[in-house]
């Protein structure tokens, strides 16, 4: 789960990391002020969870108070990329003699923790692995010790750094690090991390992103995400997996791989997924009804596919809950069944019962889905 | 033959006076799998299942049966890494977690230190190991599976059950099925039980069930392509037309940095000569006609 | 460096581990009004930095807040084992069910943190080794992981506790193993943890024990230290290591296996060593001047043995410290050196110009003193 | 022969620009020892005593002298752990912590990781360690040293010079000397030091120098005791005369809770048949005593 820059701007203030001074405001009018106490030009950064906020115009500089109270009263409340600014930071421009990327994150492969650094900072990192591979300097941390010291000094070391500016990138790093590791995050960086022309270092932005598993630890955090549509919000507190697609055949299943593999078979016979729906491995008719329910809410709607093994999860329950939901939305879209596994001879019987046919293959009811969506 | 689990397998179930742990315990039990312990702090001296003794700590259960050396997890995710940490301790060498949610600053902490003392974990997050008509340790449905010489690596649930299901009805049945779960940071990886399955004398051929995130497939395949791999491999990746950015289900199910999409690693399999089928429904007969190609490869 | 056990019982008070009731006091005033508060009889227990306290009447009850003014009258100023009471802890008097001792301390030859745990608290860890042994739980835990939870359980199992207080002993030990490491301690107890008659645990007494070495990081602790004679007081600002015993020769050397030997030859041929004053291993003549200057302060000694070997030590250095402290105190103890090494031609001979002969034998020497120590 | 220092030994100075460092840079030099490099962060590119290039850290000292194997630590105490797990990670293989007041938390962390990397610490607060007329590794005086065959091993710095004295004018030479220093948390304690003694071939006898703490002593004579050594051993134990419960000197020097006093440790060696010599000067005579005693023993 990402936090918002602010927020991670918090914790690289309580660790005193260099950050620009700066305010968080929801009104133009602070905006205003901020400008003002600050003397000097303003970056005006809108709060919101999605990338590429910079390329869309949700970060401006203003030379003026006045300029930007103009800018902060545009910004506020607009939607960007789907998402509405509800506040921005306001923060004292700072002009940097040299870029510089530092982050931690996981590595999957090699279970560890990594540290990253470049001396071309500013690009995200994607982009600098692709455009600049050599200038990364990439050290994994064992995750059972941490990171050392020597570390540290060898990463300010690898991308060039000398003198004061290298002590005070190691410190800097040890100190994400640390937040890292407090915070149970997948990923924090600064980028860029700002080198002043008097050799001092400035975190010019700060991102981190959370292990939404380890929330319990940080109930602080809890509910933050806004870069979901109301469907999908939907489902979070449902507790169903959910995620919004751009076409038109509902899909709905109970296993995240077998969701996907549904969703692959039915666009490889001509099929428009409309979503991804994952009910969880062991799913009551409660769950049923409440995935059903939800993907009915998409309007645009031109077919709906249940795709359930009944391995654990019970093709009877499935059936109930699927009767229930159809019968209170009263849909009608059609609706393609694919039920197999424990107790299928009863699920099936109280599904033809309701007139929902069932199949036995998920690749012949992937095509009948289609077949029923656009014909 | 089969890996990790088989007629020597001794199991203790962690977390078994729960739900999920009753049920499954109850389950497995039907499958013929000898659990000998559970265990769940502070409920010592209970008797699950009419036959399974419950121990407060997996020290208790060690010492009344030396003989376990498998332990499978269903404990709550706040006190998973607890959990395995417990079961390292006391020498068990094959550790199961079943339980979803594990933070991954845990996983990533308790399967390094596993790794450090010679101990295999499967998971966290994962459906578990059967060895059909031998044993399970895991909470899949025993009867979809099959006997036979196909091992099976999946990092999904369902879409295992999904695949074995087709394999068992065209007549290929499975010497072990491993689903290694779909976290981030997970125990052994697909290469890892791969290898396991290329060593083994009762698994004839490989399939491989990834799914986008990581690059665990790509390094898989890059093993094949440069290793002296004589089995036949055959693989299906989920998640083709998974946008970017999102997580599908899966911690670990998610396109990032653009990597981990489902084209890389279907073009990593076919330059490593591995077939990988469009629909589950193809492995029969992509692994038919690998047999046939090794066949003539490897000589009569 | 130990330290007090009010200290102790505010990081245990910090980490809401349960301790009685109760409020530091330095006046018999404070001390009636502190159990006029508590409402109940109090334990009385002087602030000092000494083994035994208890014993030499430094802990004491009173039933009523009169009888805690007029026993604090009497504790507060008076000196025990030494050591003036400047201050006394009052407390609610407990009355427990059962004493358990819990306690982390290291393991040296296993170089391991050590988890101790015994149903049978109240004596102190020497006593219960000898009188039951069998009583006590031990468990080595790994410095570089850390306590697990089921480590903490499995203590608390192991000394017969069962149901909520075998959860909160967990939680307590979890919570003395974050203290033991956070002020890097050497011993980190609760002796006794009561359990009272409702099942519930109080830490009754805390002790602390820090590593010296470690107190850079934590400078709160700094110059904490009373357990000490004024002479050890000024030899340790002066970063001597000094041991005030009951004999009459004053021993002086470079390396502390060297100064310990010295002690056992002069003690092997009938001496009483005075002190143990190690200089270290590469000593100055400023440090030489030091360390003979503070010898020369015991007022009983008949004789200064000065063992130098130099190693890396300059013997003409050593010489010079010691003719400058000679001077300065114009002592008429006879002083024994013993010195070889290093620019030893040159020491000798500025010695000699002072009327200091020098020996070559650490053995001769020991015998001389001892000699001229007592005929 | 000798043990850890030898005519391969190719050292890296940490914290060789500091007062200390440079001084026992020269002495080491002089001595012979075949130092490489030094390390201090932020200093690289200077030179020191005209031969000795000075790198930022362990990592470019390495990549530039690849044959580095060990390491002598004089960085400030603060900064010794650091250094240690740095020259850990450069794949350095002997590692010298001269450094005091090293923090206890520290010492008994880094001697794990060690440990668990197959690297060898000694100290730290340790004098080091001499190969007489080969290399030192250390702080110690080398002329007080002479080739031998005597094994030293001690936990005491000067103490170890006047018995290397006492030796050398007796006509005793030594192999190699080893001072494990002073700290209650050490690398390799007494018993490592002397089984590495039984082996060497180069040794053919063994000097005990041992002080009051700890039961390092016990330890080793425990071993002695049940095991199968064929080389005199002889011990000198400091401390006889110390106080319970004061530090003396080191900080591993105490008597507490009522172990580690020199009785116990005399008890415990003259139990397993080593010899204790009351003063220094009598070590020689009883090592003369038991090569006689163990050429019966061990037969023509």
């Amino acid at each position: 789960m990402k936090i918002h820059e602010y927020q991670a701007r918090i914790l690289f203030e309580q660790k005193k990391i260099p950050v620009p001074r700066g305010k968080l405001c929801t009104t133009s009018s602070e905006v205003r002020t901020a400008a003002q106490e600050l003397e000097k030009p303003v970056v005006i950064k809108s709060q919101i969870l999605v990338a590429g906020r910079g390329k869309a115009g949700g970060i401006r500089l203003a030379r003026t108070p006045s300029e930007a109270e103009e800018i902060a009263k545009k910004l506020i409340g607009s939607v960007i990329k789907g998402i509405k600014v509800n506040s921005v930071l306001v923060v004292e421009s700072v002009e940097p003699k040299q870029e510089l990327y530092l982050g931690f994150t996981i590595d999957r492969g090699a279970r560890k923790f990594v540290l990253i650094a470049s001396s071309q900072g500013g690009m995200d990192l994607e982009e600098l692995a692709l455009t600049q591979p050599d200038k990364i300097f990439r050290r994994e941390i064992e995750p059972l010790i941490g990171l050392h010291d020597f570390e540290a000094r060898l990463a300010a070391d690898s991308i060039g750094l000398g003198g004061r500016t290298a002590t005070d990138f190691s410190s800097i790093c040890k100190k994400i690090f640390a937040i890292f590791c407090e915070v149970e995050a997948d990923l924090a960086e600064s980028n860029p991390l700002a080198v002043t022309y008097d050799g001092s270092l400035v975190a010019l932005d700060s991102r981190i992103t959370l292990d939404d598993n380890a929330l319990f630890r940080h109930p602080e955090y809890r509910n933050e995400s806004e870069d979901m549509s109301p469907l999908e919000r939907e489902a979070s507190q449902r507790g169903l997996a959910f995620v919004q697609l751009d076409g038109d055949i509902g899909i709905i299943g109970n296993g995240a791989g077998l969701v996907m593999a549904t969703l692959d078979v039915v666009s490889h016979y001509g099929g428009r997924p409309a979503n991804f729906l994952d009910m969880g491995g062991g799913s009551s008719s409660d769950v049923v009804f409440n995935a059903v329910s939800l993907a009915l809410k998409q309007t645009n709607l031109k077919a709906l596919f249940v795709n359930v093994l009944g391995g654990i999860t019970r093709c009877d329950d499935v059936a109930r809950g699927l009767v229930q939901a159809l019968k209170g939305s009263q849909t009608k879209v059609p609706v393609i069944v694919r039920m197999v596994g424990n107790n299928e001879e009863e699920g099936r019987k109280i599904l033809a019962d309701a007139g929902v046919a069932t199949l036995d293959s998920m690749e012949d009811a992937a095509k009948l889905a289609v077949q029923k969506a656009y014909t | 033959m089969t890996i990790l689990v088989g007629n020597d397998t001794k199991v203790l179930v962690q977390g078994a006076t729960g739900r999920e742990g009753r049920l499954h315990t109850a389950a497995m039990l039907r499958y013929g799998t000898k659990i000998l312990a559970g265990v769940t702090p502070g409920r010592g001296g209970e008797i699950i299942e009419n036959t399974v003794p419950v121990f407060n700590t997996v020290k208790q259960a060690v010492e009344k049966f030396p003989q376990l050396n498998s332990s499978i997890i269903f404990v709550p995710a706040p006190f998973a890494s607890d959990a395995v940490y417990e079961s390292i301790d006391s020498g068990l060498k094959l550790i199961v977690v079943i339980t979803e949610h594990v933070p991954i600053h845990d996983s990533i902490r308790f399967t390094n230190y596993a790794y450090s003392k010679g101990v295999t974990i499967i998971g966290p997050n994962c459906p578990g190991i059967i060895s059909p008509g031998l044993s399970k340790i895991g909470i899949m449905p025993g009867h979809i599976f099959s006997k036979g010489q196909v091992g099976m690596v999946s990092r999904s649930g369902t879409l295992t059950y999904e695949i074995a299901w087709i394999l068992t009805r065209a007549g290929y049945g499975q010497s072990t099925a491993v689903g290694i779960g779909g976290d981030p940071i997970i125990g052994k990886d697909l290469l890892e039980i791969v290898e396991m399955f290329a060593e083994d004398g009762g698994t004839n051929s490989i399939v491989v069930i990834g799914e986008i995130g990581g690059d665990a497939e790509e390094r898989l395949a890059g093993k094949i392509k440069h290793g002296n791999f004589k089995k036949p491999v055959v693989a299906f990746i989920a998640g083709r037309k998974a946008p970017p950015g999102k997580r599908m289900g899966h911690a670990g199910a998610i396109i990032s940095m653009g990597t981990g999409t489902a084209a890389s690693k279907i073009e990593a399999f076919k330059s490593a000569g591995v077939p990988v089928a469009e629909l589950p429904s193809q492995i029969p007969e992509l692994l038919q006609r690998e047999f046939e190609e090794k066949k003539k490869e490897n000589g009569p």
